[in-house]
């Protein structure tokens, strides 16, 4: 066998692929935001007191976290059409995303709030504050600083996980890629750079975390450890 | 090349699986179709044992450049983008590319797709004709046929190019409505593709094609499968 | 005097292990009373009935006129009146000092910015630890950690003080230190009771002194019985005592 | 036109029989490189350290999909033919590495330093503390985690169908290739997913709330 | 009596911050050293020190005649010398008490299970625990805890011990009977340095205490100098002394 690297031929399709790395990010930072605001509902649902609203999350979290996200993101691709409702790709695949990551986030979470030592809870009880208040205060945010490395690699499994949106025709990464390879038939090359833009996407994502991680948890800038 | 395939008394031939019509799986759970058939034919002449390598669309090229199979027979069609990546067999078969909609959409060329959205599968020279012919449609590119043809089931989109073979199976379950063909893009010839560099190889599947040709099996199993006849120049395109 | 505490009877039980066996006693308003008894005895049970961190089994608790057991207490308003500070301090890691104190100014009296850091001002310079408002509880020694436990609870201007081995991290410096910030507080009227296992801090903060044993009250009194102890159990539990 | 039969079915067992095999695979071979990868973090040498670390920094930034694609071509270009099994298994073994051995450092280094320290002062051997004091403990911390991944690993097998394994979400498609039936095909498939996957994490969260009840 | 633990001119620094700032002192073989100080003086830093499980910046250190901040020191025959019970009791979860002891002594000491075994039984009787030695530690009290603590270091029959705050959890009961143990090691000559903020305790326990004062020695002599203090640093340390 004898294989020739040309990545020379990959150098007109330099656009295609900036935009395709562009479009990566826009569904991550979409899934990113509407992602923790889901989890951490549901992580607060599967910790109350009511037997329903646990329950509720419950499913949820097993039912997505247990089933492979192609399978979801068809059935809400296709069967949200089949019902008549019809959805720019970009905001189904955000939704399809969001549903996704939001299962794990919740668990992640979840995790971080049991982990929250009782003897703070019981604190704030004594000092007066309302339920909603220790939620707010107290637990939230040492939670997710608790399990934030855990949250970091969730989100960047997530992120390459977008690659799966190609299949309901997402011009992502991925997709792009496989347009080119198929112009290019350089296969090979074509997956080595974007390869190296996932890498590339990947570390920007962990510098952004860890940039929001300082200015989240003040306490690391003082004692380190972010 | 030819004479270790000979030794080896097994040929290896690359189908990407779930092409309507070329190659699918049938009731009985076995790889069935034109493409499939063909490739059957062609080991058995060769006087080897046949080995069916099953894998996807986009990998159907590469299959090729890394050895994963000696042949591919799967609806590739010639294009001169690919001729330099792999050799082509004179063509055995043809692929009728067309645009369809629901009877209610006007559109006659490719100039009618501008504003509307069409669908289509990624990696295939629909892909190609379209993007290359319009301006300012847009695509939605999904990674194989059964995903194309779910999305217009599903009523996603309502426009698609695809290979005429799939429209039959659309219709089927469609239920806004049958599509039609609003108009031929254009008839792609398909060969057998090989790694560079086999004459003796691409020699003899040339042979066997003109023969079989010739002598009717090949427009055969194609009828068979696809409901329409191949043109009689075929092989000599 | 009023009485500010009162247990009648009460009951505690943790599944089948009865942890206060009927414990009933009056603390007045202003007094400062030190619970005293072996490990495992019921102390900490007892103050986390008060402030009903724990619900009881049996019996009832009054704390300033209110029915702390009864379902419908405002357990907001009961909290407001009473302090605790908890043997593993409790401070919130994510805040500062400073941060830590104005917490519950802020969010349960509603207090504006400004006066709360006026408040908390006062309160940490009143136990030594103004200059370290800006830090972290973790940058603190476990002594500062403990007063500004202490300084948290004080902030609020409750009627009673629940008090749980404040001193146990402490040096003779430092358990000083907070005795003198204690007996401040009394003068100042406050009600506090002190769960302690050093006995020369019960004898200098003490008006009177409960010694638990098994989830019973055995033996109570003024300081003195620290001397001359009644009960066999109490003067088994003193005799090691070093000093 | 087909319908959906038995036929179909066995088809998706067969595809969730190899899913099975390729799981079982990649976390057997890949718990052994996850090992030697966490040795590799927690290591006191500077180099080892960020030797595994860059390496789970490049295998944890890119797609498994590519990872599967350039092992199983990428081999082929240099002139080694693998089976699809293999390079699937090789991929899928690579990929768990780079997750689990940064799962187990985690947890190896939750466990409290005091407790190194205090076997240490006892004159046990690094090794000895870790395998006598520390992994017994972490062991028990871990085993959610590693429960998680696996169930997310089970379901990224599908991805393999890129180099040509027909494992369920592969089969899911070619028979959905044939009938044209996406919820009725995929959504066995999903049921199929669910029946290995739910088991494995309700039992990794019993064990989640044993543990928890134990540190209390 | 020749010298056990040899300090010269300790300097330990944790970034900017001196801990030590060239401490020295020599302890006998067979001698019992309190080592008292304020919070954040440098007590337990120095403990760890000794063993190693820090670094030093300057001077030298010697145990057993062992320098012990020389690369080459043999660091398991060393530990093997010296046995430390910490402040945190840092006994493994996961093992029973039993276990806990034998430990070290299978596989630093490559003795047979059996002879582990009585040797595990011995100490735990020493320390009270015997009939305790197929629980795990949660099922202990903290002072049960501490206990096994001290046991599983005995066992290993070091020279020197260092205990750190070793009855911080206890009550005046608890304590006495930590005070037993140890005064039956130092009859049977053991060498011991005990960091601790109870008075009363290294009253009894030090043939000799140390005052560690901003990372310096600031004063010693026996146990006397607590009634007597000559520096007016040790004076104010110990006037808060309730007892
Ligand atoms: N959540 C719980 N579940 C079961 N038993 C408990 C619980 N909390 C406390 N106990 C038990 O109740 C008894 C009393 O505990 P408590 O904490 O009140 O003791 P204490 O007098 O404060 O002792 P110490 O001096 O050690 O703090 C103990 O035997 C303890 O094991
Ligand atoms: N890992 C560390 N990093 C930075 N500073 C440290 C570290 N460990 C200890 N220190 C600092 O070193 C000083 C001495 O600490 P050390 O623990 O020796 O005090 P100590 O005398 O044992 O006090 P205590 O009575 O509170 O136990 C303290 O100011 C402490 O903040
Ligand atoms: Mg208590
Ligand atoms: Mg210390």
């Amino acid at each position: 066998m004898s294989y020739q690297f040309n990545f020379a031929a990959l150098v007109p399709y330099w656009p295609d692929f900036i935009s395709g790395a562009w479009v990566t990010l826009q569904l991550t930072v979409g899934a990113v935001i509407f992602g923790m605001v889901i989890g951490v509902l549901c992580a607060i649902a599967r910790r109350s007191r009511f037997v329903a609203l646990r329950s509720v999350a419950g499913v949820y979290v097993e039912t997505v976290r247990n089933t492979p996200f192609i399978v979801q993101i068809f059935f809400l691709f296709f069967g949200m059409s089949s019902v008549g409702v019809r959805m720019p790709i970009m905001v189904a695949a955000i939704f399809a995303l969001v549903v996704n990551v939001g299962a794990y986030t919740a668990e992640i979470i979840r995790a971080g709030m049991d982990a929250i030592p009782k003897g703070q809870i019981e604190a704030a009880e004594a000092l007066g504050l309302s339920q909603f208040q220790i939620y707010r205060d107290i637990i939230l945010m040492p939670a997710i600083e608790k399990v934030y490395p855990a949250l970091t690699s969730q989100f960047v499994l997530m992120m390459l996980t977008t690659s799966i949106c190609s299949q309901i025709s997402a011009e992502e990464l991925t997709g792009v890629a496989n347009n080119i390879q198929s112009n290019t038939f350089r296969s090979f090359e074509t997956y080595i750079v974007i390869g190296l833009f996932y890498i590339g996407i990947t570390l920007m994502m962990r510098f952004g975390f860890w940039l929001i991680g300082l200015y989240a948890f003040p306490r690391r800038r003082v004692m380190g450890g972010v | 090349d030819l004479a270790e395939i000979r030794e080896r008394g097994v040929i290896r031939i690359a189908v990407a699986m779930g092409i309507p019509q070329y190659s699918y799986i049938d009731s009985n759970m076995q790889p069935a179709g034109s493409d499939v058939e063909t490739a059957r034919m062609l080991a058995e002449d060769l006087g080897v044992a046949l080995e069916l390598v099953e894998i996807t669309n986009a990998a159907r090229v590469p299959t090729i450049q890394t050895d994963k199979a000696d042949l591919v027979v799967s609806a590739l069609g010639i294009t001169d983008e690919r001729r330099q990546a792999i050799d082509f067999s004179v063509p055995y078969a043809t692929l009728a590319l067309v645009v369809a909609a629901p009877a209610d959409i006007d559109i006659s060329d490719y100039a009618d797709l501008t504003g509307k959205r069409i669908a289509l599968t990624r990696a295939t020279t629909n892909d190609q004709d379209i993007t290359a012919n319009t301006t300012g449609a847009e695509i939605l590119r999904f990674e194989d046929d059964a995903t194309l043809i779910t999305s217009v089931i599903s009523g996603q989109v309502d426009i698609i190019s695809s290979q005429s073979a799939v429209i039959g199976g659309i219709n089927e379950r469609r239920r806004g409505g049958p599509l039609e063909i609003k108009f031929i893009q254009r008839e792609t010839n398909l060969g057998i593709g090989l790694a560079k560099g086999n004459p003796e190889l691409l020699a003899w599947v040339d042979e066997w094609v003109v023969t079989n040709f010739d002598n009717g099996r090949l427009r055969e199993v194609f009828t068979t499968y696809q409901h329409r006849d191949l043109p009689d120049d075929l092989t000599s395109r | 005097m009023s009485v500010a505490v009162k247990l009648d009877n009460v009951v505690k039980r943790y599944g089948a292990l009865e942890v206060l066996k009927g414990v009933s006693f009056d603390i007045k308003a202003g007094e400062v009373v030190a619970l005293i008894g072996a490990s495992g005895s019921g102390k900490s049970t007892a103050l986390r009935c008060i402030n009903r961190l724990e619900q009881i089994q049996g019996g009832t608790i009054e704390v300033c006129g209110r029915a702390v057991n009864d379902d419908k207490v405002d357990l907001r308003a009961l909290r407001q009146d009473v302090g605790m500070v908890f043997q593993q301090y409790n401070l919130f890691p994510h805040m500062t000092v400073g941060e830590n104190v104005i917490l519950a100014l802020r969010r349960v009296k509603k207090i504006s910015r400004a006066d709360a850091v006026q408040i908390s001002r006062k309160v940490l310079d009143q136990v030594g630890l103004l200059e370290k408002i800006d830090n972290y509880p973790e940058q603190l020694s476990g002594g500062q950690q403990q007063r500004v436990a202490i300084a948290r609870s004080l902030a609020m201007q409750p009627k009673v003080m629940l008090f749980d081995e404040v001193t146990s991290a402490l040096d003779p410096r430092l358990t000083g230190e907070v005795l003198r910030v204690m007996e401040d507080l009394a003068k100042g009227g406050m009600t506090m009771v002190v769960v302690t296992h050093e006995m020369g801090f019960a004898r200098r903060a003490a008006d009177r002194v409960i010694f638990m044993h098994h989830g019973n009250i055995h033996e109570e009194g003024d300081a003195a019985i620290l001397n001359a102890p009644t009960t066999p159990e109490l003067r088994e539990f003193l005799e090691h005592d070093l000093n | 036109m087909q319908t959906f039969g038995t036929g179909h079915f066995i088809y998706l067992l067969n595809g969730l029989w190899w899913t099975i095999i390729l799981s079982a695979l990649a976390m057997s071979l890949g718990s052994i490189a996850g090992f030697i990868v966490m040795l590799g973090r927690i290591s006191r040498r500077k180099w080892l350290v960020r030797l595994s670390g860059t390496w789970v920094q490049i295998i944890q930034g890119t797609p498994l999909l590519i990872q599967m694609f350039i092992i199983y071509f990428g081999l082929g270009v240099v002139g080694i033919s693998v089976p699809a099994l293999a390079a699937a298994a090789i991929a899928t073994m690579i990929y768990a590495s780079a997750y689990l051995g940064e799962i187990w450092r985690g947890c190896v280094q939750s466990i409290a330093k005091t407790q190194f320290e205090a076997a240490e002062s006892m004159g046990l051997t690094r090794w000895q503390a870790l395998r006598d004091v520390i992994l017994p403990q972490a062991m028990r911390i871990a085993t959610p985690p590693t429960v998680g991944f696996t169930v997310q690993l089970i379901k990224n097998t599908s991805l393999a169908s890129v180099v040509g394994f027909l494992e369920l979400t592969r089969a899911a498609q070619v028979i959905n290739n044939s009938l044209f039936e996406p919820f009725l095909v995929f959504g066995i498939a999903a049921a199929l997913y669910f029946a290995v996957c739910y088991p494995l994490s309700l039992w990794s969260r019993n064990l989640e709330r044993k543990l928890n009840v134990g540190r209390r």
